[in-house]
């Protein structure tokens, strides 16, 4: 009784099929998208006994990440909705536009990929509601910072000796005469071309085959909010907290600015990644950065790591990680790899 | 707390023992813990409920009891000694406990006679609690804790006596010092 | 006996009586036995009086643990379920979980089957607070604290 | 806010003040941000009085419900607890529950996991006390009574 | 890896070893001797968490009823234990002895068997605890009950007229010289034999193949407690209250005295047999004797009952059943039959 | 429920407002429900937790405080009428509070001379609470709850106030009729 439909069906009634179902448990990867989607699910759903997100039992809805692109089972009906993230196909309201976009972006960012032409759709289905796209420079949240701090905070490109060293982002500016407070909208044509040559140049250093083209994307904006710098922040804490930050985004969803300023706060102190490491089973990154996602996020564009092995980060007392590269973990957040869970696991 | 305590001192009265005039043969009767039987114009104990069960099938009839009489004599007393906290009268623990049975056995004869007898206990009672609680509260207020005074109070009043004691002694506590 | 038991327990103000589980167990087969024996007036009115003995030293061991004393005894672990409702009723209340609405987030800790889904540990509830309760001293669940 | 609360408690002595959950809600929100955005010690210093506010809400709420006030608000489901605890800890004091040394005789009501152990509607459980109330409240057994 | 012994093994040893598996659930089938021997095993496991009995679900240990005899099957040992009730190989103890003799006669009453060689083995094992056996007449407690008394309990022979009438059973006694008060030990040779002639023939009218030598049966004794009426106790309360009694007697054995007060205080009031009608799924029985198990027993010994079709009893607002005969139902004791519960299972 | 109940007046004053004399600049302060930013040498309110803090880092002074000579008049007052239960003198709510901040201050400052003061304090404070609580036990007894009188008690007393005046309600009711 499958109805496997080969052609990507991308489709807002998705969700309201998922929701009207009655549902009260999903199947999912661990995957801020996913979990980001069920999320909103779940805020829909009249059932108020509880809602359950499972990852290895079994649900009557179940989302997958497949090589061939994501499918959502709901009962016998199965779609295939290609690349798209699973967030946009949720219906767009007021409302949930935040973790609509958190969740896109997410996927889009983790994954490195562009917006799809249904995710682009969708983006401008929601300009009426106050959202913007431009094409414009990958460093995070350029309207609102002055640039030393989106330099700072710049995870892809990495930037060598810049992203994580405020000082040296100050002092790279001020090298190519801008203010450290400077926001790009205060600089002139000419300054924007030195600023990108600037970062390019070094960005080549670690990554030849990078171009200045690279640094220019399609930007979405949504009040204060830079898409990519929600995605950072969103990734950053799925590392660091676990689950509980996207929930509360998710059901109130203004919770996004608690998180975006904490994920300054912890990015302006700075952060230094002092080499990789490999085994047969796992990576170990040195570093006081602690997000293994953001770890392997900076490293893939290197080439230097495989996305299906896991990234440990070195921290004094020993190798963490978090759910995200260990699923078979029942915990949240950033917990110690201990030796014998991991031999096993 | 209070309303707990208050509900718990009435409960813990109803299987205390009451001495009962035997009005009728009865039982055996297993009440789990022992076996009763009750032989006519013997006197006996049995538990408060049972005592008030068997009062209402004519059974028995309870002998601990008040009488309106006895109330008025109480008052006087404590009214000779209104000023003298000490000098609480002796009473029954459950004496309260006593009355309202002979509210209750009032009510129930539904006369005229027994309607004006009610009026006149309510109004004796209410003489007897006010000055014997203002009487425990001077006590409390003095901190006599003599086991003689303590011993005449009755249940419920023991209860106002350590509850007051409680607040004047935590009162001050709470304050001078944790 | 149960009288003796409350009236200890009024005596008592600052500790939880330490009743032993032999002192109930007497009581209790006793009771049960009467039960299971009889079902006429008298007999359900000795019941009744029992009843409301046991609902007293209830109350009054319960409150004590309420106010802080350490509970000890046959029900040490009933009565002990008062401080896991505090703790995770200020959790609540003070923004130490997930929540919104009176739903709560939680981590399943061990296999189980809520509301027909059967749930592995690790996987993520969203539960009304008075489930997470009940599901918390059963050790089920977990709620995920803002703040540990 | 927090202290409102527990001095409209504090005024009431008869009922249970009927808090809406928006009340609730408005503040659960702000402290979450609280904590998730601060941990120096003035603000973990504020989070300390609010949680002893929080506990004393709990207290005197609950202490209204075991003496018998109906439970309201956001939290009547949690407080109502209370009064499902009094009826088994009566049922067991007085011999309505099949028995032995503070264990119990109880049917599964539903599909569950227990001790995981696979059980099904009408199997029969043996539970100390605590568990039987624990798994009372999530409705996954009912003790066998010995008369309805 | 199955070790299937054919040939029956009933051997102590079973017990203990399901006892130090350390197992803390047994799935049984719903019988009160196989109830009673979980019970007995629970009483001894160390388990302080909780101990599981379930009738469908699975467990390491199993016990189960087939048409070849009993077994035991612990993890991946099975043993056969042949016609022997699972209550007999339960250690010997004082503690014990009541509900290992409940759970041996309830087998030995409801499968209408003689004592298996295994059992009188036991029985004998018992003697110097006080214990005692004789061939005797079949009626309950003859030791200690005035005759009348135990006439009117009577259920296998049941006696027509006199089995649930106790002015009939004076009467009855009164014809044959004897007084309605007095026990069997007041009896001498000559009027034992009248009375055994009397109850005969009155069975007779009923099962033609019955004679005296029916009447006499090894009967067994602890203190003041017959093992027959131990049965009949245990029978009756299985069907009317359910389990919780063979806990009760199992933990606490003095509980035997209180339900067989009870079982006599009931039966004392008397009863009536108006008769039995019969359908495709099940028998329905017009009587005031409300127990299934012991209706069933008075109809196999007039050979008009099938064991394997349940027992309807037709009361004043509609047909009631155990759990003995419904096992489905997840309810203890007597409970209505819904017309389209019952067309279902 | 006593204890329950002091242990809340208690928690309430810490977020309840207290005058504050700013000493240095501080802030911004973000606690949750506002934002809190201080000038050096201004008059300010801000919860009681947070002025004890900011009294701990010098950086502001709580000014609703008690000193010892006020102690000493609200003492001279209450004995002037003794035996007046009525005329109660009026005290801040949380005026058993701010005994108790005065307290600490005067323990932490350590000396001979604050030791002395503090052994004073004790002993005035020990005779207000004294003098009140036996007003407030006559004021409940005499069923007197005018709005005035109770305004002028502390939350402390007005908590024995209703808790008297609660048994001696129940005490009377209790017996006297359901």
């Amino acid at each position: 009784m499958e109805n496997y439909l080969k052609e990507p069906v991308p489709d807002k009634q998705i969700s309201s099929e998922i929701i009207s179902s009655g549902t009260k448990c999903i199947r999912i990867p661990y995957n801020p998208d996913s979990i980001i989607f069920s999320f909103l699910i779940s805020k829909y759903t009249s059932n108020t006994d509880g809602f359950y997100l499972t990852f290895k039992g079994e649900c009557p809805v179940k989302l997958d990440i497949t090589p061939s692109g994501r499918t959502v089972k709901i009962f016998e009906r199965q779609y295939n909705i290609g690349q798209n993230s699973f967030s946009s196909l949720f219906p767009i309201s007021v409302d949930d536009i935040i973790p609509i976009l958190t969740g896109m972006f997410s996927s889009i960012v983790l994954e490195r990929r562009l917006m799809t032409e249904y995710e682009r759709n969708v983006i401008s289905q929601m300009e009426n509601l106050g959202v913007t796209i431009e094409k414009n420079i990958k460093i995070p949240n350029y309207k609102n910072l002055p640039l030393f701090s989106s330099l700072t905070m710049s995870i892809d490109p990495f930037i060598p000796e810049i992203t994580g060293n405020r000082e040296e982002a100050m002092k790279a500016l001020k090298e190519i005469g801008i203010e450290a407070t400077d926001r790009l909208e205060d600089l002139d044509e000419a300054k924007i071309n030195t600023l990108m040559m600037r970062i390019a140049s070094s960005v080549m250093k670690i990554n030849p085959k990078f171009d200045r083209t690279d640094l220019v994307a399609d930007r979405v904006y949504f009040m204060e909010y830079d898409t990519l710098e929600l995605a950072y922040t969103v990734l950053y804490f799925l590392d660091l907290k676990g689950i509980g930050d996207l929930f509360q985004l998710v059901f109130t969803p203004n919770y996004a600015e608690t998180l975006v300023m904490k994920f300054r706060d912890e990015m302006v102190k700075g952060f230094k990644i002092n080499g990789i490491t490999e085994n047969s089973q796992f990576y170990v990154v040195d570093s006081s950065l602690k997000s293994p996602i953001l770890l392997q996020l900076i490293y893939l564009q290197q080439g230097r790591v495989r996305r299906d092995k896991p990234i440990f980060v070195k921290l004094q007392d020993g190798l963490y990680t978090s759910r995200y590269f260990l699923t078979s973990w029942a915990k949240e957040g950033l917990n110690k790899v201990e030796d014998k869970y991991y031999a096993k696991g | 707390m209070v309303n707990s305590k208050i509900k718990a001192i009435n409960r813990i009265m109803m299987v205390t023992k009451k001495k009962i005039l035997v009005l009728d043969d009865w039982g055996p009767f297993d009440d789990g813990f022992e076996e009763i039987s009750l032989s006519k114009g013997s006197e006996d104990e049995v538990s408060t409920w049972l005592g008030i069960k068997l009062q209402e099938k004519n059974v028995a009839k309870i002998m601990d009891m008040v009488s309106v009489d006895e109330l008025g004599r109480v008052l006087f007393q404590e009214k000779q000694t209104i000023n003298t906290p000490a000098s609480l009268s002796l009473l029954p623990k459950d004496f309260y406990h006593r009355v309202q049975l002979l509210r209750e056995n009032l009510k129930q004869k539904n006369d005229l006679q027994a309607l004006e007898q009610l009026r006149k206990l309510d109004q004796v009672v209410n003489e007897i609690v006010s000055i014997r609680i203002r009487k425990i509260m001077q006590l409390a207020f003095l901190n006599i804790s003599d086991e003689s005074v303590i011993d005449r109070m009755t249940n419920e009043e023991f209860l106002v006596y350590k509850i007051i004691k409680d607040i004047i002694d935590r009162g001050i506590g709470d304050i001078i010092g944790n | 006996m149960l009288d003796e038991l409350v009236s200890n327990e009024l005596k008592r103000d600052n500790e939880v009586v330490d009743i032993p589980q032999d002192t109930v167990e007497k009581l209790v087969q006793a009771l049960l036995r009467l039960r299971r024996k009889y079902d006429d007036e008298l007999h359900n009115e000795e019941l009744k009086v029992f009843e409301e003995l046991a609902e007293s030293l209830f109350e009054l061991r319960l409150e004590k643990v309420i106010e802080g004393i350490e509970p000890k005894g046959f029900d040490k672990e009933v009565l002990s379920v008062i401080n896991v409702m505090k703790k995770v009723y200020v959790g609540y209340l003070t923004g130490n979980y997930y929540t919104h609405k009176g739903n709560v987030l939680c981590l399943v800790n061990k296999k189980a089957i809520l509301d027909d889904v059967q749930l592995e540990p690790g996987d993520v509830v969203i539960l009304p607070l008075n489930k997470v309760l009940a599901l918390i001293t059963t050790d089920y669940i977990t709620p995920i604290e803002v703040k540990e």
